[in-house]
């Protein structure tokens, strides 16, 4: 039977239990072990085929669930306890235990994802600036220095690294480009037009972003493997230098 | 100082400041006792709110806020710069509301739960200042605990962690928990 | 839109701009006509005069603004340390730092370096005559962009813009500002 099946991301092996639970409109206390196991093994074969990422987790769960099939038919053991006739405990306890406990999160995630929509819709103003400045206006440029300046601007440098670590401060996003490999590749070969040789550090020093660091380092790797630049170190240790392939 | 006169003064600094204030300071700078600046604030919420003004008042634990009406916001944003706020990934708000409800918690107690690694998650939820270690557990390994921020309590319009939405609402899935070997018997 | 809600957003307006917008930009981002905005906004500036209230709305020619009322500014004081009264201000000093070195740029650019209003800061610089207006930038509120002044450079003994020394760290601060080199190509 030909069947095609849409492939979803899922978020793990319990997102994907869960779809399975369903779609099939199942009790969630009376799972089918030996269908869902099946479609189960199916999603991850396809999910393979796509060359999507299946992660050991989504292995593992497969494994649990074929151990519980091969529990289920197994005979029930019946024993009796203190006059009361008990069953032992279901192979399936453990796993809807699990289910039932990260779906309570699921459905309070949905709540979580209203009220951040809300938080992007109100909108706050830029703190006042309060000065109570010298009335003695006429002095205010005496004796200023370039290291007043400087100093200034240090000190703002300060502040906002304190600021930015206070849990009340806004949160304030700034969006930065995305630096692509090739931005990267032309930068790097740009710099050694000029100088021919560099060190392997100065090429990481004004970055900030912890993403930019890894394109430029990718970016260096590909010059390295099209053999436009030589990458050098004399002996363990020293400083390692670039240079440009002639 | 009568209570309008307060709520004057308090309205102003709210502005005049815009960052989130504690009670304490405002207690200082209005020389008014914490208890009487906490009642007028609370009355002033909700003025704010049922008066259709076009701000509000946010509460996060003992810190208040001055900020505009979600229901504004279509008319604000034709004026300012489009905010580029990427919402959290599904994965990660997953994570945030399992740490939200069970703090402290480590890491592998997170991925029982979700059945997944988390360590994505965590660090995105650390850069956007939503969760921080709180300490270390003192057993092999010494795993981080983790726990939310106040800005957490900022993003998602909470007064306090007390006022999550109560869980158990969700479903009442704890109780149906306690009932599966009930049930299973009847299989 | 009845009478109360166009207050409302009126209100949520002036609070994000905080500086004087015009009834022509508040006209268009409520589709209201001008002569209907007008007369809210009259009426509003009589509600909050005589309500009572922290803040008021200032007309001036055709702008309007939102601010605090002079008779609460003993209290903010409260809230603010004593600051240095020798030479500029610690403030005019940063905001002139940034300008040297990211000009050139607009106010709302330097506010997000610094994270407060800078109006004050940069009346005085303008007043000292260390920094100008270079033009306007063509977007939303059309704002101007400033830059510094041959007696900038003659105060700091400086022979010209390059010769300003060397701080790496501006880079981290002000990267997101660099886009505004691509709309205004100095002139």
């Amino acid at each position: 039977m030909a069947y095609t099946i849409k492939i979803e991301a899922f978020e793990g092996p319990f997102d994907l239990l869960f779809h399975l639970i369903e779609k099939n409109e199942i009790d969630i206390y009376d799972i089918p072990i030996n269908d869902i196991t099946e479609q189960y093994l199916h999603y991850i074969y396809e999910m393979e085929k796509l060359d999507l990422d299946v992660t050991s987790e989504f292995l593992v769960m497969a494994a649990t669930l074929i151990e519980i099939k091969s529990k289920m038919l197994l005979p029930k053991d019946v024993f009796v306890e203190e006059g009361i006739e008990v069953e032992d405990i279901d192979p399936r306890d453990e796993l809807v235990r699990k289910l039932l406990e990260y779906k309570k999160y699921k459905a309070v995630t949905e709540e979580f994802k209203k009220r951040e929509g809300l938080y992007n819709r109100i909108y706050f103003k830029a703190k006042e600036e309060i000065i109570f400045e010298s009335h003695d206006h006429d002095k205010i440029l005496d004796n200023l220095e370039i290291n007043d300046l400087i100093n200034a601007f240090n000190k703002l440098l300060k502040d906002t690294s304190k600021k930015i670590q206070d849990p009340y401060y806004n949160i304030r996003e700034i969006e930065r480009e995305p630096v692509s490999i090739e931005d990267k590749l032309v930068d790097i070969l740009n710099i050694l037009n000029h100088k021919k040789k560099i060190t392997f550090q100065s090429i990481f020093t004004s970055i900030a972003d912890k993403l930019e660091v890894v394109v430029t380092f990718l970016a260096l790797l590909e010059l390295m493997k099209v053999k436009k630049i030589k990458v050098i170190q004399e002996k363990c240790f020293d400083g390692i230098m670039i240079e440009l392939v002639d | 100082m009568d209570k309008d006169e307060i709520k004057s003064v308090l309205e102003a600094i709210l502005f005049v400041w815009s960052e989130p204030i504690s009670v304490k300071e405002l207690s200082k700078a209005l020389a008014v006792d914490v208890k009487n600046i906490n009642n007028v604030l609370e009355e002033m919420i909700n003025e704010y709110n049922f008066g259709k003004r076009g701000l509000q008042i946010i509460k996060m634990n003992d810190h208040y806020q001055l900020s505009t009406r979600p229901e504004h916001y279509s008319y604000i944003q034709k004026l300012v710069e489009p905010k580029q706020n990427k919402g959290l990934t599904q994965a990660a708000l997953e994570t945030l509301a399992i740490i939200a409800y069970k703090q402290p918690i480590t890491k592998i107690e997170i991925e029982e739960i979700r059945g997944v690694k988390c360590d994505k998650a965590i660090s995105t939820l650390q850069e956007k200042n939503l969760i921080e270690e709180q300490g270390r557990l003192e057993k092999i390994g010494r795993p981080i605990i983790y726990g939310t921020t106040l800005s957490f309590l900022k993003t998602f319009g909470l007064k306090s962690i007390e006022d999550l939405p109560d869980i158990s609402e969700f479903k009442l899935l704890t109780q149906e928990t306690n009932d599966i070997k009930h049930i299973f018997t009847k299989g």
